[in-house]
């Protein structure tokens, strides 16, 4: 693949936005458009980009990150936020909140449903992630 | 509670055996039926209760664990047990390898146990359990030498047509419980008309009669028993002469007092039994192999049992009842005699052997005496049982046409029955061996003798204990068959009347024939036979497999176009078919109520792009306008108050683009598959099909709602129990959680799966590259013909 | 306008089945992307479409909320053939690439020979 | 009460976080624990169901019919149950013979996340709920079934991928059709609000498409064609996997929702699926008559018992839908069975080709044994538990006078007995063609931890024979909770008074 180096650099201006604001739309998801799902994808879109303008393997060098078994921590942080409830409410996947009061930030909305949503933001990120770079590898291999 | 004792104990000891397969214990288990044999005789004949015991299995369906002794299962009971004795000693010397020893004992052993059960059972599922557990010990034992084709060949066949006479035979007794609301004989007793006054007795009846003839050998379904000669002698013996093929006779005695009296009953067993009485007899004389000669006298024998059986008169009982325990006692000695002739000579074909009485004398003597009695010849056993049939044949309450009939058949196929006796004898023992014949006899070892020699004794001393051995049992056995309290004296001779010139008619003949045996013999072999073995092989080994074939690659071609085209053929046909059935109404008056001009245009625009998808010139361009797709319904979705979906729809458009984009970027460039102008109007016709057919469902649903939605109650309850604004979020992550989780699991196994199918690739596909340039192999229309192409562990080599 | 959507969603689902019945791989692929958007379309379709307003809460009055349910399971059923699609096309090019074709119908091994 | 619900939805998932551990080895440990645990679990939920009634969990704590609800009811307890049992077996069984390289790409924790579906379509009370489980069923199932990519395994892969996706489709729009008509996806709520609906109406549509959906999954006569395509393709633990279980969670399904949901219009649709049980029976069977090939032959078979099954639903009676679930118990375990003796004579001889085995009653008798009862099982033979389901079968439909559809199972009957034995003939009696001796591993001995899993369901084969009634009274209770959903009714929706 051709990979200009204004593309390249594009991608990499873009990359902590786009992250920041695929956090901002998981957090954000209880009350507003978002959640877990929007914001892995938006965020893997950022991988993708990456992958487009690099190439799989300098974005594993660069990333060093294992989507394949990133997936399976999120998959158990889901399991985690539904045994939450099970624990202390006796029902599983029931949503539980705690939300202490910082000073001079605000009331912080944390709870089991915030887990849940970001155990799915982890596995979509690294799905989607993981497949788009076996794909581009197919793609590598065809260019040798 | 004994009775439990004496139909499980072999079943128990063949247990035993095969958790300890030793052959001195397999040479100890005669012990066990000669127990039940004496125990029986001595506290069973002539006792005036008759013993029961009874056990819960499954009382839901009417099945219990129950068991009784009257006359009939008495007489059968004895013969199980007391010529399994005799086997199992004689199997004891016959096998030469102990491991074929205690293989054979312990099938013989179960399936004594199973022949018990049939002939005490009282429940009629419990009967059937035992029946089909005899077809399976016999398959067993057919096949025992199974590296020889043949024998593999007998067993497959006498499986196959005992197994469906034992479906007809299911199906029979459960129309029975459906009739009578119970299975228990004993039950149905107190009530014999029960069957006969409900509508389904003629059915039931040709049910029961499928399973007794098959498994009895009735014509035309006898050809099985022949073929189970392959058996061990022994077995032979045993099961296909002296008791198994006798359960379907005895399935019919016992039935008896439930079906009979009716045209159906009285012609159906009187002919069919007559045309294999005749029919076996003859074809036994023309026969050249021991075995196949003794095989085919039993198919005849066992024609006349149930042909007497027709007219149920008492006469008929005691024919049955005496016929059965002579022929049991004289064949199973001759089958024994072969099993020595074999075992000394090598051989079994009659032209082969010859002058065998003085190396083997005392085979002879019991051959001798067990071929007179077969003939009926006085005094022997034969002899009284030859009379008692004469008599029921004589029966004077037969219609006309069988009371000529019967008295005729029974002649002739006697007289034949003589010839057999004789050629059997004198050929094997008596006739000079051929000069070419290279035969060194010798005669068998001691347990190979016990048997035949004891066999003869019964059948010489019986006649001579009449009064005080047989005619009490006889008079139980009637008793029970015809369920009316009988007393049966048996005679010798009884003066000079009907049926003792009949019997001197029939041995008459039957010298004659002897006499001019060999042009008789070569005579019926040039004659055509009506064989249906022929029948048997063409429908099981041509015309099904032929069929199957032929059916199963047309079904099953290969072609996933053609698959789809039925899933979506289906569809379509049920789908409007009950549409138009029931009709269901489709339109709810306000489908247009609302219409908007900006909304049908942009519709219209989701229209053009998916027929734009079908007209694309390349796979770049179709992708691209399925993409196009995608964003302009998530705008849609936007519009529609669905702002989350519209997000997502539109990031997982980008990402699928990608996907596709990476994935067939390095494909020849070109569609192809695409078929003659017929094929494509089918196909368009079968997408048009579906289309409408989800235009019409989503109308139906929306024009016949029967409840109002649980929805409301999402958006009232979405901030107290959910603590969020976002309604849909909530219902992902708290409502409905569960679905999100099995929906990510969805994800984590595509990653992987994507991840295994590119990276994971047997040895031979080196990867990012073509490996099947040339086009595959052609259709194949042959799906016996090997196709090594898909051989087991080459399959992934390329084509 | 639930004849606008129904006649949308029947004519997507008809390409779909068209493209499928195509014996080619990648349009097979194609028209399973168009049945999942049809698809869609006839679950958001169950909706009221007077109805516009986001199920978000205190944004709009309730009464004009649309219904939450449709699109939830509209996002589930999103994300699933999203996972599907990507394994399928994955499956699609292992397959031309053992076939050395686009042509569905010269795979038949598997079914024939014994 | 509660975790013990959860758990045969959590315990699979662990074994799919079980991907996580570098080692195979402990990998493999970790799998056949939680299979073990799995089965225990099921077991005890079967054992409470029959006990206490209907359990119900409501996931989240959000009432009914508002939330998910986790149902076990005498049917769901027998099928986790059984598919519990089934597990362990297999994973027993994948851990003697499912080579080193496949245990690489995450076989196990694909065969939890398989388990994790078909539990979670067992356990479901929720329409949409089960389409995920389906989905995620089937994801895995597709990723099994590929695993390896032998040009065979891609081939028929994409066959069953494409034609289950299709049914997928067609389920999902039943599900969103069933929102739109009775404005709830919960069944317990769906069958309270569909028994007041008259006959024919829009349900019987709705009947219809999911007869459809399932009848794909089921390999139903004409939708089966996926099934021969592809079932003998995969490593063989997989193959006795799916032909034990997968096909039976379309019948499962077919009980829950067109039996339960769908009563009234299931009653017009029954002269269909009779015709059509009827057809599955004997293509099926002919099918299996024209391979000669173990694994092809099998599988064929499995859609003719699926005939059987259906068989049961076009009667409609207490009594039948008691023989179908005596029959689906047996059913698994014979087919599991089987296929498990399939692949110890592929180990032993490496082949599956009938013509190229044989001499196996010689080599090794026990397995020879122990396909001698599964087969005769599976033929309908006494003391087995395949006699009592097919008597119950064929007691039902000669009960209600349906003559034609009794003598057809008879029939097919037969033809399964005769296929059984030319496996047995061909196998295990005729001895190994002379050709191919070098072919065979003479050396290769079964180990037991080969031969357990087998001798393990032939046991239950025999015990569910002998004891029947216990079975029975399991199966009726299944089948009376499903036909007349009650207590199923009332416990989901109101709660406190199923318990």
């Amino acid at each position: 693949m051709t990979r200009s180096v204004f593309f390249r650099f594009v991608v990499r201006v873009m990359l902590p936005v786009l992250f920041i604001f695929s956090l901002m739309l998981m957090l954000r998801g209880h009350n507003e458009a978002g959640g877990g799902f929007i914001g892995g994808l938006v965020a893997s879109s950022g991988v993708i980009l990456m992958t487009l303008a690099y190439g799989p393997d300098e974005v594993r060098q660069r990333l060093k990150i294992d989507f394949l078994r990133l997936m399976f921590f999120g998959l158990l942080i889901v399991i985690l936020a539904g045994l939450v409830g099970l624990i202390i409410e006796g029902e599983f996947l029931a949503a539980e909140w705690w939300k202490p009061v910082l000073q001079g930030i605000g009331q912080l909305e944390l709870g089991s449903p915030l887990l849940f949503d970001m155990g799915v933001y982890i596995i979509v990120l690294s799905v989607t992630s993981s497949i788009v770079m076996s794909m581009a590898d197919e793609g590598e291999r065809m260019d040798d | 509670m004994l009775l439990f004792g004496i139909v499980f104990a072999p079943a128990v000891a063949a247990l035993v055996l095969a958790l300890v397969p030793r052959s001195w214990l397999a040479r100890l288990t005669p012990i066990v039926p000669a127990a039940i044999f004496l125990w029986l005789a001595a506290t069973q004949v002539g006792a005036s209760e008759i013993a029961t015991a009874q056990l819960s299995w499954f009382p839901s369906l009417g099945v219990s664990l129950s068991f009784f002794m009257d006359g009939l299962g008495l007489l059968f009971a004895l013969i199980i047990s007391g010529i399994g004795t005799l086997v199992l000693i004689y199997a004891g010397g016959y096998f030469e390898k102990p491991a074929d020893l205690v293989r054979f004992t312990i099938y013989t052993l179960i399936f004594m146990t199973a022949m018990l059960g049939i002939v005490t059972s009282s429940n009629l599922v419990l009967l059937f359990v035992f029946w089909e557990i005899t077809s399976l010990t016999s398959y067993l034992l057919i096949g025992f030498n199974h590296e020889n084709a043949d024998a593999r060949e007998g067993a497959r066949r006498a499986l196959l047509i005992t197994a469906g006479g034992g479906l007809a035979l299911l199906a029979g007794v459960l129309l029975i419980g459906v009739a009578s609301g119970t299975f228990d004989f004993l039950t149905l007793l107190t009530n014999p008309n029960v069957l006969r006054e409900s509508g389904l007795y003629t059915p039931i009846a040709l049910l029961i009669f499928a399973g007794a003839f098959s498994k009895s050998a009735q014509w035309p379904l006898h050809f099985w028993l022949p073929g189970a000669m392959e058996a061990p002698t022994p077995a032979s013996t045993y099961l296909h002469s002296a008791t198994m093929v006798k359960a379907g006779v005895f399935l019919l005695a016992r039935i008896s007092p439930l079906l009979n009296g009716s045209d159906l009953w009285l012609y159906t067993l009187t002919i069919i039994g007559l045309i294999t009485f005749v029919y076996g007899a003859v074809i036994a004389l023309r026969q050249t192999d021991l075995k196949a000669i003794l095989a085919y006298s039993t198919v005849s024998w066992l024609g006349i049992l149930v042909a007497v059986q027709g007219a149920a008169s008492e006469y008929a009982a005691v024919a049955l009842a005496v016929g059965v325990l002579a022929h049991a006692l004289y064949k199973a000695a001759l089958f024994l005699m072969v099993g020595n002739v074999d075992h000394a000579t090598h051989t079994r074909l009659i032209d082969r052997i010859g002058g065998l009485a003085r190396p083997m004398p005392v085979t002879f003597a019991a051959a001798l005496v067990a071929a007179l009695s077969m003939a009926g010849i006085p005094p022997l056993l034969g002899f009284v049982s030859k009379e008692t049939l004469n008599a029921a044949a004589l029966y004077d309450g037969l219609p006309s046409l069988l009371a000529t009939l019967l008295p005729v058949g029974v002649v002739i196929g006697a007289a034949f029955t003589v010839t057999v006796a004789f050629r059997v004898v004198y050929d094997t023992f008596i006739k000079r061996a051929p000069a070419d014949s290279d035969l060194h006899p010798h005669e068998a070892n001691p347990a190979m003798l016990v048997g035949p020699a004891i066999l003869g004794m019964f059948s010489l001393g019986l006649p001579f204990l009449l009064a005080p051995v047989l005619d009490p049992l006889i008079s139980q056995t009637v008793t029970a068959i015809r369920q009316t309290p009988t007393s049966i004296h048996l005679h010798l001779f009884e003066g000079v009347n009907t049926p003792l010139i009949m019997s001197i008619i029939a041995v008459s003949v039957g010298v004659l024939l002897f006499i001019m045996r060999r042009p008789l013999i070569r005579l019926l072999q040039r004659m055509p036979e009506f064989d249906p073995t022929g029948i048997y092989q063409w429908l099981f080994f041509k015309a099904l497999p032929d069929f199957a074939n032929a059916l199963t690659i047309r079904l099953q071609n290969g072609r996933l176009h053609y698959y789809m085209m039925i899933v979506f053929a289906s569809f379509i046909t049920l789908i409007s078919g009950i549409i138009l059935l029931a009709r269901i109404s489709l339109l709810n008056g306000d489908v247009l109520a609302d219409f908007e001009w900006r909304i049908a245009v942009f519709c219209l625009f989701i229209i053009i792009g998916a027929v734009g998808t079908i007209f694309a010139p390349t796979r770049l361009s179709a992708i691209m306008i399925a993409g196009i797709e995608g964003s302009l319904l998530s705008l849609l979705f936007a519009i529609y108050g669905a702002p989350d979906l519209a997000f997502t729809q539109m990031m997982i458009e980008v990402v699928t683009l990608v996907l596709f984009v990476l994935a067939f970027h390095f494909l020849p460039d070109a569609f192809t598959g695409s078929k003659g102008r017929a094929a494509r109007a089918l196909d368009f016709a079968i997408a048009l099909g579906m289309g409408a057919m989800v235009t019409v469902l989503i109308l139906a649903a929306q024009a016949n709602p029967v409840a109002e939605p649980i929805s409301d109650w999402y958006i009232e309850n979405a901030e107290s129990l959910g603590q969020g604004h976002n309604v849909v979020n909530i219902l992902l992550v708290d409502f409905r959680g569960l679905d999100t989780m099995g929906e990510v699991t969805v994800l984590i196994v595509a990653a992987i799966g994507v991840t295994a199918l590119l990276r994971f690739r047997p040895s031979g596909q080196p990867r990012g590259q073509y490996y099947a340039k040339e086009a595959p192999a052609p259709l194949q229309t042959e799906l016996a013909s090997e196709n090594d192409d898909d051989d087991e562990g080459s399959e992934g080599k390329s084509s | 306008m639930l004849l606008a959507f129904a006649i949308t969603a029947g004519m997507m689902f008809a390409c779909g089945v068209y493209l499928m019945l195509r014996r080619s791989m990648v349009r097979l692929i194609i028209g399973l992307l168009l049945i999942s958007y049809s698809v869609n379309l006839i679950i958001f379709s169950m909706d009221d479409p007077n109805t516009r307003g986001a199920p978000i809460i205190d944004s709009v009055e309730e009464s004009a909320m649309s219904d939450p349910l449709p699109q939830a399971l509209i996002l589930t059923a999103i994300v699933i053939s999203f996972g599907v699609l990507a394994f399928t096309l994955a499956l699609g090019y292992r397959a031309t690439q053992v076939a050395g074709t686009d042509n569905i119908d010269t795979l038949q091994s598997t079914d024939r020979g014994t | 009460m509660q975790i013990l619900l959860v758990l045969p939805l959590i315990l699979p998932l662990l074994i799919g976080c079980s991907a996580l551990i570098r080692f195979r080895n402990i990998r493999q440990t970790v799998a056949l624990i939680c299979l073990f645990l799995n089965m225990l679990v099921c077991l005890l939920l079967l054992v409470e169901t029959h006990l206490y009634g209907v359990q119900v969990v409501q996931s989240g704590g959000v009432i009914a019919p508002y939330g998910i609800s986790l149902v076990v009811d005498s049917l769901t307890g027998v099928m986790l149950a059984i598919s519990g049992i089934i597990g362990f077996a297999v994973g027993i069984f994948s851990a003697a013979t499912i080579a080193a390289n496949h245990q690489r790409f995450a076989y196990y924790p694909l065969f939890g996340f398989l388990m994790m579906g078909i539990n979670f379509a067992f356990i479901t009370g929720d329409l949409f709920t089960l389409y995920v489980a389906f989905e995620v069923m089937l994801m895995a199932s597709f990723v099994l079934l590929t695993v390896g990519g032998e040009r065979s395994q891609i081939e028929g892969g994409l066959k069953y991928v494409t034609l289950n996706l299709i049914s997928s489709t067609i389920f999902l729009i039943a599900a969103g059709l069933t929102y739109a008509v009775a404005g709830t996806l919960n069944m317990a709520h769906l069958a309270a609000i569909m028994a007041e609906q008259p006959s024919p109406g829009i349900g019987t549509v709705l009947a219809a498409l999911f007869l459809i959906a399932f009848g794909i999954k089921a390999a139903m006569f004409p939708l089966f064609f996926w099934l021969p395509a592809s079932y003998h393709t995969p490593p063989i633990a997989v193959t006795a996997l799916f032909g034990g279980l997968l096909t039976k969670v379309g019948i499962y399904s077919m009980w829950r929702v067109l039996v339960m949901i769908f009563p009234q219009e299931l009653a017009y649709l029954q002269p269909l699926i009779l015709v059509l049980a009827a057809l599955t029976m004997i293509i099926g069977v002919l099918g299996a008559v024209a391979q000669t090939e173990f694994r092809r032959l099998l599988s064929f078979h499995i859609i003719s018992q699926i005939g059987y099954l259906l068989m049961a639903i076009g009667l409609l009676t207490v009594d039948s839908m008691t023989g179908a679930v005596f029959f689906m118990v047996h059913v698994i375990l014979a087919k599991t069975a089987l296929f498990f003796v399939s692949g110890l004579a592929y180990e032993l001889e490496g082949t599956y080709k009938l013509k190229k085995l044989g001499g196996l009653s010689k080599r090794a008798p026990g397995l020879a044994l122990l396909f001698l009862f599964a087969a005769f099982s599976l033929a309908g033979f006494p003391p087995f538990s395949g006699f009592w389901g097919k008597l119950l079968l064929i007691r039902s439909g000669l009960e209600i006078g349906q003559y034609v559809i009794v003598a057809i199972a008879l029939a097919v009957s037969l033809l399964t007995t005769y296929s059984m034995l030319k496996i047995w003939t061909e196998v295990f009696w005729k001895p190994l063609p002379k050709q191919d001796t070098e072919l065979a591993s003479p050396h290769k001995r079964l180990s037991p931890l080969m031969l357990a899993p087998v001798g393990v369901l032939v046991g239950l084969i025999i015990a569910i024979g002998v004891f029947a009634e216990p079975m029975y009274q399991l199966s009726e209770a299944a089948a009376v909770g499903v036909i007349s959903p009650v207590s199923y009714i009332e416990a989901v929706l109101l709660p406190g008074t199923g318990e």
